[in-house]
């Protein structure tokens, strides 16, 4: 039998006004297991919490009851109490008789037969209450990232610099990202390669990060401060740790007709590359689709010019286990791909292209050597017209586009625009927009800046229709304003694509029990006060695999969440919460209903050794929760058929003795 | 807006069975329209007048039977809105009226020759008269 | 193979050719077309007007026919092809347009169930482009071809599905298989005009212009297309380059032409 | 004769996450609703098993109602589903046995729906004082 202590506080008048605190503390003072019941002004004050101290002692209570305001409010408060008297601080129920009594009813006889009616569902649970213990997981001091551009390298910078190690796992050759195929970045126009290939750098001698490029996460077990990865190294034919990348394989290759992905297909490489020149690691790979020597074993020269004997035919694709304490997702972004919208005429003609081409185009590194010049034939382009939305905002019924603003459009357009006018102000450039959006610092400036210092000329309106008319592009749009239908006779269209989340970042999800919204974007654990977290415990999120993001909130963002990743892994244990469901091993008949219904995978089912009656013994398949997984919802506490499964906390006998002492 | 404009917004939306409201005003119909030189109000203007519901003018309006149910604005518009179902429940609204038949059958030989097909016949009658 | 045919009342008419050829290139390609008994005028144009039921029977009756047979449904006319297949996505999507197709028609209920092929999908699904290969007895050799698709075939896309509106290849594909060169220009898919000639001539010719000059100026010899609107709209607009339809170019190179000449 | 005035007796089970704190604004904001509403804090609406409903009625509640996070908004994102499936089997089944619909209710109610949880409380209290006492589960046994 519980020694229960009951104690009314009066909040001033906010409970007294309404409940005769007296009574009350009167009233529960009958109840089972109560032997101490008070009433004091302010419960929750210093002299509040040392009246109920004094009494644990003095009465030796065994439970606590406190009437007072919502739980919400004050439960940690008198937890801390309770454990401070020596008490386990689960031996404390709260009975809401504030906000959910006093503040709601007018009278002081309801308020007082209500509030002793709560203090009785509160005694009578606590009369089942049993001491908690938080579970304890030790924590495995190491990160992975998932993904190499400007969001994996600055949250693995950030950590590192914390101190903690960190692996990038990146599934092209090298890092870098989108951001490396960037030409300038808005609205300060820096060279994006002088900024991003330092922060390349700093990662390849940073002693506590380690980069596994070419390479994908395959599979993920485990729980936060334990999780078990498992990643793929595909095999790049040359030995990473021998090659110098001194390129000389690359000038030799003699197959020169690989498609460039890197320059999004508008030149050549080698079968042999390396991507760009500041590449990290700067390695060669052999692409194994395009090689004569993996083929049909006829070559063999990139081999005989290694210098270091880097070149291995054999290799094979290799398997590597890691633990980790926490893994932040930062798989990022592509174009989406413009079959669905030949209006535009892109796969018609070469001189139509996306944004992302257009920046390869004037990028110094790029395929042109950073000359604006059509694909088609390699002349300079003397009007230009830049399509936004293209894409974006769709109907969630239109089958072709996206429903959300890709965001970071109508910024690159007015970048391109301006940088097009500012290198070859000759050149007529005119954008098609149906709304400018620029709200990011120094933004809205920028974009003006392209119309009013560059003569931009931007059209409300959009583009109906581009037809390829001999070495012309005819533009056939809507100018609102004007109110007239265009044709415009222009040498080079440019789409802005909208963007989506990179086609890895479903599976992902689905191994990390992460979860997404429609769009295949990662959904934050709170949309406000949560926006780095995935609601999997653990996991994080960083740049644009959480939505469209620029290069500013990428890196804030990476950095918010390399400080959760921090968060975590200062701890040398974590405590969970105590009130996670346990399965009762001789009533579960192994069926495996609640692991189906778990959110979280927290359970699993082991065949476990029984001993008989007989001394014999019996092997049956039982259930078993993992208590630092398990988040408490009690989903499987009711999905139970044998009722074998029950809630720390939440018991069944306990809320049935609450129904009970309300229906009294 | 009065009642008797609220009685034929809502008119319009159910005969075409679509939502004027989903439109972002991009003018990509507009943009794409074949018959644009001919018509006086234009298909993001028949969206946003039915939306707004000035639709009179659109009721007299010769830009009616230019239209000519190529459905490139259906099929370009971002957001479903589909223009050409708007264009054509006004049109029904017009000559559904009685004596606003836009073609009789005492027009059509006087339009006839030697190789018209059938087609053309029937299809005009389908849009210009009830 | 047997397949429910519906030809139209063009095709009874004033385009005869693109009846007869579709038959004959049919039975050398090995598939019967049966032609649907006492078929009614399809109307000639879909009204999208939801409350509009009675015009869009006629459509209903013919899929019901191809489904009492237990045969799908081929068309070859453009404009027929778009009528009975929006009906028949409208009885599939709009319960309530089902239901009072439904009451008007005395016997069983329709459902959508009848399967519909152009005589150009009928080619590429059913018959494939090899077996049109393998039966081109007279390849159409060094002649430049521009299909004209016009709207009706590819629009809405959310319904035809014929293939991609914007940048589509099925007539070409064709064209590649009879041994001739397809010739891919801007205009293919916008309007000729349409019916609104007889509201607007200029209107009509200035759109059927734009179509023969962008053909002929990426080089075409002669325009082909499945809709004889198309064709009138063409030729009627002062078109320099011969308008044929996509089935007499089909039964040249199969060698049946000449036996349907009367 | 005396006649005591009637006063339904009702259960309602609260999700922490939304619902509680929901009901916890309701009494910041002073909201009245009825002093029959006696709340019972469960972690989340998938928590409450259809036996506590029972258990209620048996006891001589004269209506249940379970308020959880809207769809979509569950803390433990599905909770709220398998709330509403498991409910709309047992209201059948009561149903079934002549306990009326009206007696029973799911509602979504979010942390920052103050109003709605006091309208969601007056509308049902309402509802089930028109049905008059529930009788027909009632254990007489479980009367002193």
């Amino acid at each position: 039998m519980q020694r229960i202590g009951v104690f009314v506080c009066w909040c001033g008048t906010n409970i007294a006004g309404t409940v005769d605190v007296v009574a009350v503390a009167e009233a529960l003072k009958k109840e089972p297991g109560v032997v101490f019941s008070a009433n004091y002004q302010y419960m929750c004050s210093q002299a509040g919490q040392d009246l109920i101290k004094a009494a644990v002692k003095e009465h030796n209570l065994t439970g606590i009851v406190v009437c007072s305001c919502s739980p919400r409010m004050h439960e940690a408060t008198f937890r801390k109490t309770a454990a401070a008297a020596g008490l386990n601080p689960y031996m404390v129920e709260i009975a809401n008789i504030r906000e959910q009594c006093s503040w709601v009813h007018k009278d002081v006889p309801t308020g007082t037969e209500k509030a002793i009616i709560l203090g009785k569902a509160a005694v009578a649970k606590v009369n089942l209450n049993v001491p908690l213990t938080p579970g304890e997981s030790p924590v495995t001091k190491r990160a992975l990232v998932i993904g190499g551009g400007i969001a994996g390298i600055q949250t693995a910078l950030d950590i590192a610099d914390a101190g903690f190690e960190v692996d990038i796992v990146e599934k092209k050759p090298t890092i870098g990202g989108k951001m490396a195929q960037l030409d300038k970045t808005f609205p300060t126009l820096d060279c994006a390669a002088c900024i991003l290939t330092p922060k390349m750098v700093d990662v390849a001698q940073n002693e506590k990060i380690r980069i596994f490029s070419y390479s994908e996460v395959t599979e993920v077990k485990g729980f936060v401060g334990n999780f078990d990865v498992t990643i793929k190294k595909k095999a790049r034919y040359v030995k990473e740790e021998l090659c110098t990348g001194c390129g000389a394989c690359t000038e030799k290759c003699p197959m020169k007709k690989v498609p460039n992905d890197f320059n999004l297909n508008m030149d050549t490489k080698r079968a042999i590359y390396i991507p760009f020149a500041q590449a990290v690691p700067k390695v060669a790979t052999i692409d194994a689709d395009y090689c004569n020597m993996l083929k049909n074993g006829k070559c063999g020269v990139c081999s005989k010019v290694c210098a270091a004997g880097a070149i291995d035919y054999t290799q094979k694709d290799e398997f590597i286990s890691e633990k980790y304490g926490a893994i932040v997702v930062a798989t990022g972004f592509n174009p989406i791909s413009m079959d669905k919208f030949d209006e535009f005429a892109y796969n018609q003609s070469k001189d139509v292209i996306t944004s992302l081409e257009f920046e390869r185009l004037t990028n110094a590194a790029g395929p042109t050597a950073g000359k604006l010049l059509r694909p088609s034939d390699g002349k300079h382009p003397e009007k230009i017209v830049f399509v936004q939305c293209v894409g974006s905002r769709c109907d969630a019924c239109n089958e072709k586009g996206k429903e959300y603003c890709s965001k970071i459009c109508c910024m690159y357009t007015a970048k391109h625009a301006m940088l097009t006018r500012d290198k070859y102000p000759d050149t007529d450039v005119t954008v098609f927009y149906i709304d400018v959006r620029t709200p990011g610092k120094n933004f809205d400036e920028f974009y003006r800046r392209a119309v009013e210092e560059y003569g931009v000329h931007y059209i409300k309106g959009m583009v109906g229709k581009v037809i390829p008319d001999g070495e012309k592009l005819i533009v056939q749009a809507s100018d609102l304003i004007a109110g007239k239908q265009l044709k415009i006779d222009a040498d080079l269209v440019v789409l802005a694509a909208a963007i989506e989340p990179d086609k890895s970042a479903r599976p992902l999800a689905t191994m990390l029990t992460a979860s997404m919204d429609t769009n295949d974007f990662f959904t934050e654990a709170h949309p406000k006060l949560r926006p780095v977290e995935s609601p999997t415990a653990g996991v994080f999120l960083s740049g644009a695999c959480q939505g469209p993001k620029d290069i500013p909130e990428t890196v804030a963002q990476a950095g918010a969440a390399a400080s959760k990743v921090i968060g975590l892994l200062a701890k040398d244990k974590l405590t969970g919460n105590p009130c996670v469901a346990q399965s009762n091993e001789m009533m579960c008949n192994g069926c495996s209903t609640c692991e189906r219904v778990c959110p979280y995978g927290a359970i699993t089912y082991e065949d476990k050794e029984f001993r008989m009656p007989d001394r014999s013994t019996l092997i049956r398949r039982v259930a078993s929760v993992n208590p630092a997984v398990c988040q408490g919802c009690g989903c499987c506490t009711v999905a139970c058929p044998s009722g074998a499964m029950d809630l720390k906390g939440f018991a069944s006998e306990q809320i049935i003795a609450e129904v009970d002492a309300i229906c009294k | 807006m009065s009642n008797s404009k609220k009685y034929l917004q809502e008119e319009l939306i159910r005969i075409s069975g679509v939502n004027p409201k989903k439109c972002m005003r991009c003018g990509k119909c507009t943009a794409t329209c074949p018959a644009y030189d001919e018509m006086e109000y234009h298909p993001h203007q028949f969206v946003y007048m039915i939306e707004s519901g000035d639709i009179e003018p659109l009721l007299e309006s010769e830009s009616l039977y230019k239209c000519l149910t190529c459905f490139a604005c259906v099929e370009r518009c971002p957001r479903s809105v589909e223009p050409a179902k708007l264009v054509e429940a006004v049109r029904l609204a017009a000559i559904r009226k009685q004596g606003n038949n836009r073609l009789t059958a005492n027009d059509i030989p006087a339009l006839l020759d030697e190789d018209m097909p059938q087609q053309a016949i029937v299809s005009a009658f389908r849009k210009y008269t009830k | 193979m047997k397949f429910s045919y519906f030809p139209g009342c063009t095709l009874k008419n004033k385009a005869k050719d693109l009846d007869n050829y579709a038959r004959k290139c049919a039975e050398v390609l090995g598939v019967t077309l049966e032609e649907i008994e006492n078929w009614q005028c399809c109307g000639g144009v879909f009204t999208t007007a939801k409350d509009e039921v009675a015009t869009k029977l006629s459509s209903v009756r013919i899929l019901k026919d191809a489904l009492k047979k237990e045969q799908a449904l081929v068309t070859v006319c453009s404009a027929c092809h778009n009528v009975v297949k929006q009906t028949n996505y409208a009885i599939q999507n709009d319960k309530e347009f089902a239901g009072k197709v439904n009451r008007y028609m005395a016997e069983d209920e329709y459902n959508g169930e009848t399967q519909i092929y152009h005589y150009l999908e009928l080619i590429r699904d059913v018959i494939g482009y090899d077996k049109v290969k393998e039966c081109t007895v007279n390849p159409l050799t060094g002649k430049k071809i521009a299909a004209y698709y016009g709207c009706l075939l590819l629009r809405p896309n959310s319904v035809m599905r014929m293939d991609d509106p914007e940048n589509p290849s099925i007539i070409e594909d064709l064209i590649r298989a009879i041994g001739a060169e397809a010739v891919v220009y801007p205009y293919r898919n916008e309007c000729c005009g349409g019916y609104v000639r007889l509201e607007d001539a200029k209107l009509s010719d200035k759109k059927s212009n734009a179509v023969s000059e962008s053909a002929k100026k990426a080089g075409a010899d002669v325009i082909v297309t499945a809709c004889p609107l198309c064709k009138y709209n063409l030729e009627k607009s002062g078109c320099e380059i011969p308008v044929v339809y996509i089935t007499e170019l089909l039964a040249e190179a199969l060698g049946v032409k000449e036996d349907t000449n009367e | 004769m005396q006649v005591k005035e009637y006063k339904p007796l009702i259960v309602a089970f609260c999700c922490n996450w939304c619902s509680y704190a929901g009901a916890d604004l309701a009494g910041n904001n002073r909201l009245n609703y009825p002093a029959d509403v006696k709340i019972i804090r469960v972690p989340c609406s998938c928590r409450v098993n259809p036996t506590f409903v029972l258990r209620a009625f048996q006891r001589g509640a004269d209506g249940v109602i379970l308020c959880g996070c809207h769809p979509g908004d569950c803390h433990y994102t599905s909770g709220n589903y398998y709330t509403r499936r498991r409910m709309a089997l047992l209201f059948s089944m009561l149903d079934y046995l002549g306990i009326e619909r009206e007696r029973t209710r799911v509602e979504w109610v979010s942390a920052a729906e103050g109003a709605k949880f006091a309208a969601t409380m007056n509308d049902f209290a309402e509802k089930v004082a028109a049905l008059g006492e529930n009788k027909r589960l009632e254990d007489l046994r479980c009367k002193k």
